[in-house]
């Protein structure tokens, strides 16, 4: 049992933990306390919903402008209900302990913040995505541009998480980091929000999306790599 | 040990930086406001009315623009400026993450406020550029949104360190966001190549062929010089303030706080 | 309690064991000033050290900077007799500090059970009989945010009593408890000694020690 | 010194506070903290700037399209700031136990809810109200219709910062209240949101846009007095 | 201290003085499960009262309930004998929970300051003095974050030493202090009853009570 690479000498036989026994262990967790507070499951999609209603009254009914700007507005209502939730990525470890320990454990922190984002975005973005060909609905979105922008989004979304891990985790020591994280992330966020926008456009304009979709891609696949190392790195900074 | 490596490790303790810092911000400061007044005396022609060689420093307008581009000469420096210190803030903060080296923190962060200023700079000399040439302050087009952004993060980098308590912890925090937000200068920097975009297209080289009148190069790179040195001098100048804060309350700073007031 | 009640020594038998853990030169700072001053300890198998100290005089800090989630400003920590890094450390330590690391929304069990999948547990122990022995048997199902100070110091000790680790941290344990959990405490303590491990309790000094091989290490306010 | 109705044997002599002096008090301690936190005043105002950034990316270069989604957006981001910056009105004062204190004080809450929602709305909204010109500007609004939007947004905001206050009172016992918040908030938000996004577009239709600026006056006319009387119950109810 | 060392008597001479502070028949209950059963207490001028119970026994909720954080289920609470709603009490009672109530960003005396103007102030007492007394003299200036677990109890304790409350009520005043800061909260209640105040304190019965005239009750856990 005993299978460190220099020997501790282990007073008590015991089993130490595994990397997927504890990446189950969170995501067993994570899913009771969603059951627990089954609504909170629901509450990301349901701001972006309010942040298009608004947008739709603020614009009056004109449902050609709506169609134009529909997109757009989508992006930018996932993009902030992504960045509502990001505050309680890390927050509520922190301040009830559970982060010390998740520090204190004989596994790699930057793989419980892997697990932890990725549990993250399927409990607050996927939930999202999947109301988006309704509110796309809503605003009038046209259905050719329709699969356009869900590929944008299924790609960004996680992107989006990665990087709001990086900062949820910079500001994870402060008490009431309050709006600095909006500050803080929004400026990361601006070339997703640039691309995935811009390969709607492009295939409003009959252009090919899908080199905007690649580049997406290919910075999720770097984001997957570095922001969970930069994120255990920014925990241990801004709780010490 | 490699005199260099030593001289390095001398420049670590705080003392010895302070000392050098009082030393050459001054001369810094004085090398940027020369370089730069001759650059600006020659780029408005101030230089062209001096007799006999006044000939040489002519700088003729442009065909288009007329004497408005004569602004280029704050905004290109400025521009390069922005990007120049994130790049190096980011470098200072990656060392400092790496070998904790308390002296290259301090750097890091003396950097922000001063790239921040240039970045305002850019911006506003660009938006007055703009409105003569492109008939509006603002507009939203890739490279000035890019350089807006710049802002931003380096408002984000600055709130950062004032958010944290502890000024080491704030020092590498914020550090870490510069070395992430490193990833935004290339975009800056292509924009107008990537996207079609009304900013003024890669133009000036410094080494090949440049589409600028030669004429209109020299003062170009004395304002680039003077923007360095300026650079240099508020760089020491804000570290060495940081640094006598932290170490506020040691032996060394009573020490020349005492000898600063012996002799006023 | 654990079934290998020996210590199984690792090294060589012709020399010395090692402490178990030991600290040298230790100093810590905030913003340049320093909390507490070069500290040297070590503890050995079957030993506690108390660490005792007034208020402010950096016990906490101590204790973060062992369990590393502090980094000290210098000296170094030995496991063993060798000198480790953070994550090693992680393997050995088990840390009870001020926050009681339980999720308010999920029952007694269920936070232990959690606790368990970070960090391992004794072959011998499962989070129900541990919670048999802190006094919590019919807590189960009862949510966190609904246990009293006192219970939530009690389901801490039994992840502490749950947990593989040789090295227990106690950051105040008796803080909150009433006085038959002070015993409750002691009698942990001991029986973890007693299995071979060590541990490390901060207090002000206004209780009675445990009945076990102490040493004290008394830390005062620097500067 | 002792003028309570009933007289309570007051075992030591003391100055019980007054109103004044309590609300004093408060705005001390708020301005000191502001001090602080120099940074944090311009936050809401930095983030409805985002916001606007954001929205102008993703509609892409079009000043046409801008300029008339603009009053939309600026309220939209008013709006959103005001609502980011609304955890920040009692939350750090349950947390810390401020808020018993409060509710132990021999003032009423009521007084003190009403003091400490209009020194935030001072230091959270009034910034942002001073940006808009220039936030304006960004997006092309056309300069006649910008006094209307700041005549609606300087009635607007402070009915906004009343009513998110009852919101904020009632989560403010949940840990972790995050998007709920906003979902409770919003809808509320909404009647605001159409006068006054609507008077900015009736001016811009060149109608009048007076009626709709006076029934945001009657609203916070209203909420001046029952916000702070409602905030306060539901701040004894939730805390309990 | 306070000028008026004598308790003023507002009642009638003929009948003997009412209590300070008197609950009748409390109750309280949680999601309709009695939290501590009907509760009858007093105390008077002069008087402490330690209110003893084991971990979970209620004694958190019963301060609260006596302030007026939380609503009795029945029963009533009389000041000076006369029944009063949770507003009138507000000028009688003083009460020292588990959070610190410190802002910590605001300098030790900053935070005294604004809970002065929130509760007025003992006419013979400045926030200056009140840290002194606490033996935090030196941190007028530290930030509330930077204090350790002790020193904030300490300017809790120097926030009730301020308040021109007779009546005290302290949850646990003992928890996180040294042996110094127990002495000083046993010093603190005494000068406090011989001006003519009342104190309730919730404790384990792990320390030593204050040597003044103490009632006693014990809660037990109810069901
Ligand atoms: C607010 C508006 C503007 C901003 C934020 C801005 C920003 C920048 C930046 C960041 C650079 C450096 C790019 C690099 O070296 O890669 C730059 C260079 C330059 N800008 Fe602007 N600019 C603005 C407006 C203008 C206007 C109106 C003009 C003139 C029509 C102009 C002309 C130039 C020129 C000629 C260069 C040098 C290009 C080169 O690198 O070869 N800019 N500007
Ligand atoms: N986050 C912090 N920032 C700055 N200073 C701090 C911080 N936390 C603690 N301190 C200071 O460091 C010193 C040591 O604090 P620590 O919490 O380790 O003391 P302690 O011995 O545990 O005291 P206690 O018995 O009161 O818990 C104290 O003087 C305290 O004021
Ligand atoms: N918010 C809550 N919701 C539901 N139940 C609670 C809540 N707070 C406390 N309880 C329960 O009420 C009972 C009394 O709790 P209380 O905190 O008053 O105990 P206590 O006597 O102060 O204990 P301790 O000495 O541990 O502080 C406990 O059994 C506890 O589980
Ligand atoms: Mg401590
Ligand atoms: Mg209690």
């Amino acid at each position: 049992m005993n299978d460190t690479a220099r020997p501790v000498r282990m007073a008590v036989a015991g089993q130490p933990p595994s990397m997927p026994g504890a990446a189950r262990a969170l995501l067993v967790r994570d899913l009771r306390l969603l059951w627990r507070r089954r609504g909170d499951a629901f509450q990301p999609a349901l701001f972006a919903l309010i942040v298009v209603v608004l947008f739709a009254l603020a614009l009056g009914n004109e449902p050609e402008l709506q169609a134009r700007v529909a997109a757009g507005v989508l992006w930018v209502a996932a993009l902030l209900a992504g960045l509502l939730a990001l505050d309680t990525l890390f927050r509520g470890d922190a301040e009830d302990g559970s982060l010390e320990q998740w520090m204190l454990a004989p596994v790699p922190l930057a793989w419980l913040v892997a697990v932890r984002t990725g549990i993250h975005w399927a409990t607050t973005s996927l939930p999202l995505l999947l109301a988006t060909p309704f509110l796309a609905e809503l605003l009038h979105l046209p259905r050719a541009q329709l699969p356009v922008l869900l590929a944008g989004l299924a790609l960004g979304t996680p992107l989006l998480s990665l990087i709001g891990a990086v900062i949820a985790a910079l500001t994870v020591g402060m008490r009431r980091s309050g709006i600095l994280v909006g500050l803080l992330a929004l400026p990361l966020y601006v070339p997703v929000l640039v691309f995935g926008a811009g390969s709607v456009a492009a295939s409003a304009q009959g252009l090919d999306p899908v080199g905007a979709l690649l580049l997406l891609g290919a910075g999720l696949a770097v984001a997957l790599v570095v922001a969970p190392l930069t994120a255990a790195a920014a925990i241990r900074i801004s709780t010490s | 040990m490699n005199p260099l490596v030593r001289w390095f490790h001398q420049l670590g303790s705080p003392p010895y930086f302070d000392r050098f810092a009082a030393r050459w911000a001054p001369w810094s400061f004085g090398a940027g406001a020369l370089v730069m007044a001759i650059g600006v005396a020659w780029a408005l022609n101030l230089l062209a009315a001096l007799p006999g060689v006044g000939a040489w420093f002519f700088v003729p307008s442009d065909y288009q623009q007329g004497d408005s581009f004569r602004i280029l000469y704050i905004h290109v420096p400025a521009a390069w400026m922005s990007m120049f210190i994130f790049g190096l803030m980011a470098v200072y903060a990656a060392i400092a993450l790496v070998w904790r080296i308390k002296l290259c923190e301090i750097l890091a962060m003396a950097c922000a406020p001063i790239g921040a200023a240039f970045t305002v700079i850019t911006l506003a000399t660009g938006s007055i550029w703009g409105k003569p040439m492109w008939g509006t302050w603002w507009e939203w087009d890739p490279r000035l949104t890019t350089e807006l952004i710049l802002l931003f993060l380096y408002l984000g980098v600055i709130g950062l360190y004032q958010a944290i308590d502890d000024r080491r912890n704030a020092a590498r925090a914020a550090g870490l966001l510069a070395i992430v937000g490193v990833a935004l200068l290339p975009v800056i920097r292509y924009s107008v190549v990537w996207w079609n975009s009304l900013h003024q297209g890669q133009t000036i080289r410094m080494f090949g062929q440049s589409s600028m009148d030669p004429s209109m190069f020299p003062p170009l790179i004395a304002m680039v010089i003077g923007t360095k040195f300026w650079f240099i001098g508020s760089l020491l100048l804000r570290a060495r303030a940081d640094n006598l804060d932290r170490e506020a309350g040691k032996e060394w700073v009573r020490e020349r706080a005492a000898a600063q007031e012996a002799t006023p | 309690m654990a079934a290998s009640g020996q210590p199984i020594a690792m090294t060589d038998p012709a020399h010395p064991t090692p402490p178990l853990l030991a600290a040298r030169d230790l100093c810590f700072s905030r913003n340049d000033l320093p909390v507490f001053g070069p500290v040297d300890l070590s503890v050995d198998a079957g030993e506690a050290l108390l660490i005792r100290g007034d208020n402010g005089a950096g016990k906490t800090t101590l204790l973060r900077v062992l369990a590393g989630l502090l980094r000290p400003e210098s000296g170094r920590i030995e496991i063993d007799g060798h000198p480790t890094n953070t994550p090693e450390r992680t393997r050995a330590l088990a840390y009870l500090g001020h926050l009681p690391a339980l999720k308010a929304d999920l029952g007694a069990l269920e936070n232990l059970d959690f606790l368990c999948g970070l960090h391992g547990r004794r072959a011998s122990q499962t989070p129900e009989s541990a919670m048999r022995i802190v006094g919590l048997d019919g807590y189960q199902d009862a949510l966190a945010r609904q246990l009293s100070a006192g219970q939530k110091k009690r389901l801490s000790l039994a992840r502490m009593w749950l947990s593989p680790a040789p090295v227990w941290l106690l950051d105040e344990p008796y803080a909150n408890l009433d006085l038959d959990g002070i015993q409750l405490v002691n009698r942990m303590v001991q029986a973890h000694l007693r299995e071979g491990g060590a541990a490390l309790v901060t207090t002000h000094g206004a209780y009675a020690a445990p009945p076990v091989r102490t040493r004290e290490l008394v830390l005062e306010r620097a500067a």
